[in-house]
């Protein structure tokens, strides 16, 4: 067990004991030899491809979930190019409308929503609330698995044909006109549905049952409480999106009218109950981002976060208002106008949680110590495009200004600057922050912080034209266009180029450092937090001894343990009062 | 461990004669009630399964929140959704043309 | 510093003798664990019935008359019998949870095999309805035959509503068919002890949900106005 | 139709100025919170960056500064909302007297009925100065009109009408886009909105002698004899069809209906959903004999019997 990193790895400031005690419970692991870890324990396939460490699910769902980044972003680049021209001349206009439908359907369902939560909420949950592994394993393990039958769905219904609905299957055009393999991507987003509930129930029971003695609610890392307010989301939304994509499946297959205007149907109850999922989805999305940005700003601010219990429940506050505020999806559809005012009301209300995040996070940075890193960088870039994407969502919710920006690239640039602008800023900053604990080898520094801003910049250039092009009124989903949006159509391309060489930077040399990067150790970042406690890669069984919390989170200031004896008075839930010292009593 | 094999007997025969009340209110006159009834009744009869079958009684509070949350989140599902179809005929649009007041309409 | 548990394989088997799994610190939280977790799942299984009730509450909202008329159509004897074997099967549940409890594997075993026989003379009167519905030609799609021109249309809502209610109610009885099975084996096999059974009790809530859906169910589409 | 480039749309509707100023008030608000957000990331991030020597002691952990910037947004956002609301109501606020225009969406195209007889494919002539409402219907998928230069659209549903209205300002050539998704060819489902001074309208209007809605409906209502059944005063199986446009319908099995144009429609497509009181579901449907097109003409008709009266 390698002894608390005593001095700073990093030039700065002063140096201080970590607030965790040590203490052996009955049931340590002497079995884990020193230079074992979760990476080397074993190398054949099967030992992979059967695990049940949380660690190792994490690391498939790493593999398995880039592969669909890329292959989302490839077909983004096709329909930047072909959007270069305002006629329609690269690409059919059917092949457009499967380039967009595939971009939609796997970078929102196989890369959005699992990305945070699934690499690394499943490799951190059990590490940063002191557990050995998630509650259940054997689940997470077949998550992993529903999500690659999902895929294969998915893709197989792309490559035969592919699907030309939107990412949102409106009927009645995906349950009577359309005639392109909606069938089997319904079944591909059905089945990753059950991937992210059963990700989900992992984390709620994991976070309720099984953290460290000691570890109150309140000394819960951010991280935790965004993953457990985002699981909430899942649970509660997953399913209805599930019976929704039944529905249209059964109304497609044997020709029944649910949907059916013909048989006196509503095409808008398809909507109401798409977007009753499909809004939360967005919070799915950008939570567990949040959680990463929490940690992250903390640590290299070395600061405790500004307003703590603020944030944690900003996050649940965002998980609740998120289920009420679905109308505005459809203010322009036949929805009556009251519900639109009622539906619009309600979305001013869930912008208060984030602008309350955003506002806390912002004053973490005040009298703390910045290091710019790569991780840093990704951080602050989130912050500034999610209060950009946030803000323009304003325009979203006043429901004057979305009758005129409904579905035109307004929206698209609004949700992008909320979805790539926040959630994979975040994930590359949570990915690069913990890169060192995932492999034990640190990434190039200086490679980081050229993607990183390569990445913001590429970004903006892509995606700024839009709001202009939006309001100008250029609809979505469109191959063919009037001459004079062409001038910042041509613009957002350049800039989806430079983003997309930004996002293969990473690619590279993260790939290259875990060959060839310096060997990290246990704390490279010396950070709070208990998965800094522990070796990095840790092994299989994450912690040589069971730690103890004795402290708030991210307490980076000077600290003084309390008098010995004194310690954990609000025992977590399910165990029995663990009170440190009293060997054995358990 | 003692049985609560009484118990269960008593909820089974509960549920049972509920299933008849059910029944029996459906082929009453009830009107626009009927969904309301038939509703509640379905009700009683979740929650007594719920709270003796399911241990929900004896299960810590957290475990209970669950079980409601997921009832709770249906409602506002229902309750917003169906507020649309409510007033979607409400639209404050004009009077129809045939008995719209004789004033003159601006512009002409 | 010996410890219960074998060295860190990644693999670590629990079994009837030593059901504590590694990432647990004592039984009681690994059962509080499943049963957070269930309930969790079945907070989702009640969110996907919901949305389908959802539909089926505008439709009735729009075409009462129409759905009253379908729903006349539906057996209500089979269907009162029906319901009384669900719960029947649900009390049989209950008491083989109640067994577990005292540790009793025959007991468990039995009252298992009882829900098994209930649950599939549900599903077997279940076919029978459909295959009466087929016979009255009320699937609907092209095949729909309607006497009342009126309601043809909300009439097939009805049945579509019907058949994919019922149906995902009938997919959830034939899971839970085959995990009762598979319980039964491990049941006569003792894994079942008084100190560890939260896979009984968790078949328990699951079972005693897809009840509860039922519960709903009946009177939502067969007794929509039966006066 | 301006095809150079400008950053801006024309605003040529009554309400495009005031949604133009909503949109103005919240860009400002936009504009100032990023900014404040971006400088002070920037500022903190640079003075406080490690190693530099700006004094780190008391680190503030105000309650006040945490309600400050959560009930300033919350007021700020209540306004936005409140100002959206108006302007939103007087958009869905149809106008008295407004000129009706039907308008029928299909796939890849817009089938435009004037109330002067006039019809048009993709394009839409309409005079200034005067409010338009139109009142469209979809043949087959969900689509959207869309004049960006009104700052307007509305989804067309299959099977439901659905409307608006705008009072054009700015005469000129406007561009019309199909918003909801449709298809292969939505992008290609676009037009022109004319807009031209009240006397060029009405010359436009009569240039072509095409036959009236009205008209036309009743040529259609007599082809289909629908007045065997519909004579005057209930005297047929048929309801009275003078004056019921507007009026209150009983109908059979309880419960009451304003006749407007849906119920119209619905009576003819699928007679039996609403049978009035008093009456027998004996009118077959006229589903697949009439196009979308000729039951808004029936309706006209129909329309024009109460206003006759």
């Amino acid at each position: 067990m390698s002894t608390p990193e005593s001095v700073m790895k990093l030039s700065g400031t002063e140096t201080h004991e970590p607030a965790v005690g040590r203490v052996a419970p009955h049931s340590a692991h002497a079995g884990d030899q020193p230079g074992r870890n979760y990476l080397n324990a074993d190398y054949n396939l099967w030992s992979w491809l059967f695990t049940t460490d949380h660690k190792r699910v994490g690391i498939l769902y790493l593999i398995s979930i880039t592969l669909f980044f890329f292959l989302g972003g490839a077909a983004a680049v096709l329909f930047r190019l072909e959007l270069m021209t305002p006629r329609g001349d690269l690409v059919k206009a059917e092949s457009y409308n499967k380039l967009f439908t595939m971009h939609g359907i796997i970078m929102v369902f196989f890369f959005l929503i699992p990305a945070v939560p699934a690499v690394l909420g499943n490799f951190l949950v059990p590490l940063m609330v002191g557990a050995r592994d998630l509650a259940f394993p054997k689940l997470n393990l077949a998550s992993w698995y529903i999500y690659i039958i999902g895929g294969v769905f998915t893709i197989v219904a792309v490559l035969t044909g592919g699907v030309d609905t939107g990412w949102t299957f409106y009927t009645p055009y995906s349950s009577t006109y359309g005639n392109t393999n909606v069938l089997a991507a319904a079944v591909g987003v059905f089945v990753v549905g059950f991937s992210s509930i059963l990700t989900a129930v992992n984390i709620i029971a994991t976070v309720h049952t099984m953290r460290a003695p000691g570890l109150s609610w309140f000394r819960l890392p951010l991280f935790i409480w965004a993953h457990y307010a985002t699981s909430l989301v899942i649970l509660l939304g997953t399913p209805v999106l599930a019976i929704t994509v039944i529905l249209v499946g059964v109304e497609r297959a044997f020709r029944v009218g649910i949907f059916d205007p013909a048989l006196g149907g509503d095409p808008i109850l398809f909507q109401h109950l798409f977007w009753f999922y499909s809004h939360p989805a967005v919070y799915i999305m950008v939570l567990p981002a949040m959680g990463v940005v929490s940690e992250i700003i903390s640590c290299f601010a070395r600061r405790r976060v500004f307003g703590y219990k603020f944030i944690a429940f900003a996050s649940l506050a965002i998980a609740v208002l998120g289920f009420l505020v679905w109308g505005h999806h459809m203010f322009v559809t036949g929805q009556s106008m009251y519900a639109g005012l009622v539906f619009s009301f309600l979305s001013m209300l869930v912008a208060i949680p984030s602008a309350i995040k955003v506002f806390n996070w912002t004053a973490t940075l005040f009298k703390g110590s910045v290091l710019w890193n790569t991780a840093m960088l990704y951080a602050l870039g989130f912050i500034g495009l999610f209060t950009m994407g946030g803000l323009t969502g304003l325009f979203l919710a006043t429901i004057a200004v979305d009758v005129h920006v409904h579905d035109t690239y307004f929206i698209v640039a609004h949700f992008h600057y909320i979805m790539v602008g926040g959630s994979v800023m975040g994930y590359l900053g949570g990915i690069h922050y913990w890169w060192p604990k995932m492999t034990g080898r640190m990434y190039p520094e200086g490679w980081g912080r050229v993607a990183a801003i390569l990445i913001f910049f590429g970004f903006n250039l892509t995606f700024f034209p839009q709001f202009v092009l939006g309001y100008l009124g250029m609809p979505r989903r469109v191959h063919d266009y009037v001459p004079e949006f062409q001038i910042l159509n041509v613009m957002s391309s350049a800039g989806a180029s430079i983003l997309g060489i930004g996002y293969l930077l990473p690619l590279g040399y993260l790939i290259w450092s875990l060959r060839y990067g310096k060997p990290a150790g246990a704390n490279p970042w010396d950070a709070t937090g208990l998965e800094w406690q522990t070796d990095s890669p840790p092994p299989t069984h994450n912690f040589h001894e069971q730690p103890v919390v004795l402290t708030d989170a991210y307490l980076y200031e000077p600290w003084e343990p309390p008098a010995q004896g004194h310690l954990p008075q609000t025992p977590p839930q399910a165990h029995e009062p663990a009170v440190v010292g009293s060997e054995g009593q358990r | 461990m003692h049985s609560h094999r009484a118990a269960y007997f008593t909820t089974f025969a509960a549920l049972m004669v509920l299933l008849g009340v059910t029944v029996w209110a459906a082929h009453i006159h009830l009107g626009e009630w009927a969904a309301a009834v038939a509703l509640l009744i379905a009700a009683v009869k979740t929650v007594l399964i719920g709270v003796i079958f399911m241990h929900l009684g004896s299960e810590s509070a957290l475990i209970r929140l669950f079980a409601t949350a997921g009832f709770l989140w249906l409602a506002i599902m229902l309750a917003i959704t169906l507020s649309d179809y409510e007033t979607r005929s409400l639209t404050p649009d004009v009077v129809p043309v045939s008995s719209a007041p004789a004033e003159p309409t601006p512009g002409h | 510093m010996t410890n219960p548990h074998t060295p860190a394989m990644a693999h670590h088997a629990t079994s009837a003798k030593n059901p504590l799994a590694i990432q647990f610190d004592n039984l009681e939280q690994q059962r509080f664990a499943a049963s957070l977790g269930m309930w969790s799942f079945l907070a989702t299984e009640i969110l996907f019935f919901g949305g389908a009730f959802l539909g089926y509450a505008v439709y009735r909202n729009w075409y009462p008359h129409a759905w009253a008329e379908a729903s006349r159509q539906l057996d209500l004897t089979w269907g009162t019998i029906n319901t009384a074997v669900l719960l029947g099967s649900s009390l049989t549940m209950a008491l083989a949870v109640d067994e577990a409890r005292q540790g009793k594997s025959r007991g468990i075993a039995f009252f298992l095999m009882l829900t098994m026989v209930f649950g599939t003379a549900f599903l077997g009167i279940k076919a029978y309805e459909y295959w009466h519905k087929w016979h009255e030609h009320l699937i609907p799609g092209t095949s729909f035959v309607w006497s009342n021109p009126a309601t043809i249309g909300p009439a097939q809502l009805f049945f579509s509503f019907y058949f994919v209610l019922t149906g995902c109610h009938a997919v959830h009885m034939i899971i839970g068919m085959a995990l009762l099975l598979i319980m039964w084996f491990k049941a006569r096999r003792g894994d079942y002890t008084a100190e560890w059974h939260a896979a009984v009790e968790n078949m328990g809530l699951y079972w005693h949900f897809v009840d509860c859906v039922w519960v709903f169910l009946f009177p939502l589409l067969y007794l929509v106005d039966r006066a | 139709m301006s095809t150079d480039f400008s950053f801006f749309p024309e605003a040529a509707s009554t309400i495009a100025p005031r949604v133009d100023a909503v949109y103005l008030f919240i860009l400002g608000i936009t504009v100032f919170f990023t900014l404040l957000i971006a400088g002070l990331i920037l500022s903190f991030g640079i003075h406080y960056r490690r190693g530099s020597k700006a004094s780190r002691e008391n680190p503030p952990t105000s309650i006040w500064l945490e309600i400050t910037w959560s009930v300033i947004p919350l007021i700020i956002v209540i306004g936005m909302f409140f100002w959206g609301a108006d302007v939103f109501v007087d958009m869905r606020t149809m106008p008295a007297g407004a000129m009706e225009i039907e308008i029928v969406g299909k796939q890849l195209m817009w089938k435009v009925q004037h109330p002067s007889g006039r019809a048009e494919i993709n394009t839409l002539h309409v005079p200034t100065g005067q409010p338009v409402k139109l009142r469209m219907i979809s043949e087959d998928v969900i689509h959207s009109y869309y004049i960006p230069a009104f700052r307007l659209k509305q989804d067309v549903l299959p099977g439901y009408y659905t409307d608006f209205w705008f009072e054009a300002t700015k005469p000129g050539d406007y561009h019309l886009f199909c918003a909801e998704y449709c298809g292969t060819e939505h992008s290609l489902m676009r037009g022109t909105v004319t807009v031209m001074d009240p006397d060029e309208f009405a010359r436009w209007s009569a240039q072509e002698s095409r036959t009236l809605p009205v008209e036309a409906g009743k040529e259609l209502f007599e082809r289909f004899r629908c007045g065997s059944c519909h004579k005057g005063a209930g005297a047929g199986p048929g309801p009275a069809l003078a004056g019921v446009y507007g009026s209150l319908v009983p109908l059979k099995g309880g419960g009451a209906v304003v006749a407007n144009e849906q119920y119209l429609r619905d009576s003819i497509l699928d007679p039996p959903k609403q049978v009035v009181a008093g009456f027998e579901p004996l009118m077959p449907s006229f589903k697949t004999l009439l196009s979308e097109a000729e039951v808004l003409q029936l309706i006209a008709y129909l329309k024009s019997l109460s206003v006759a009266e």
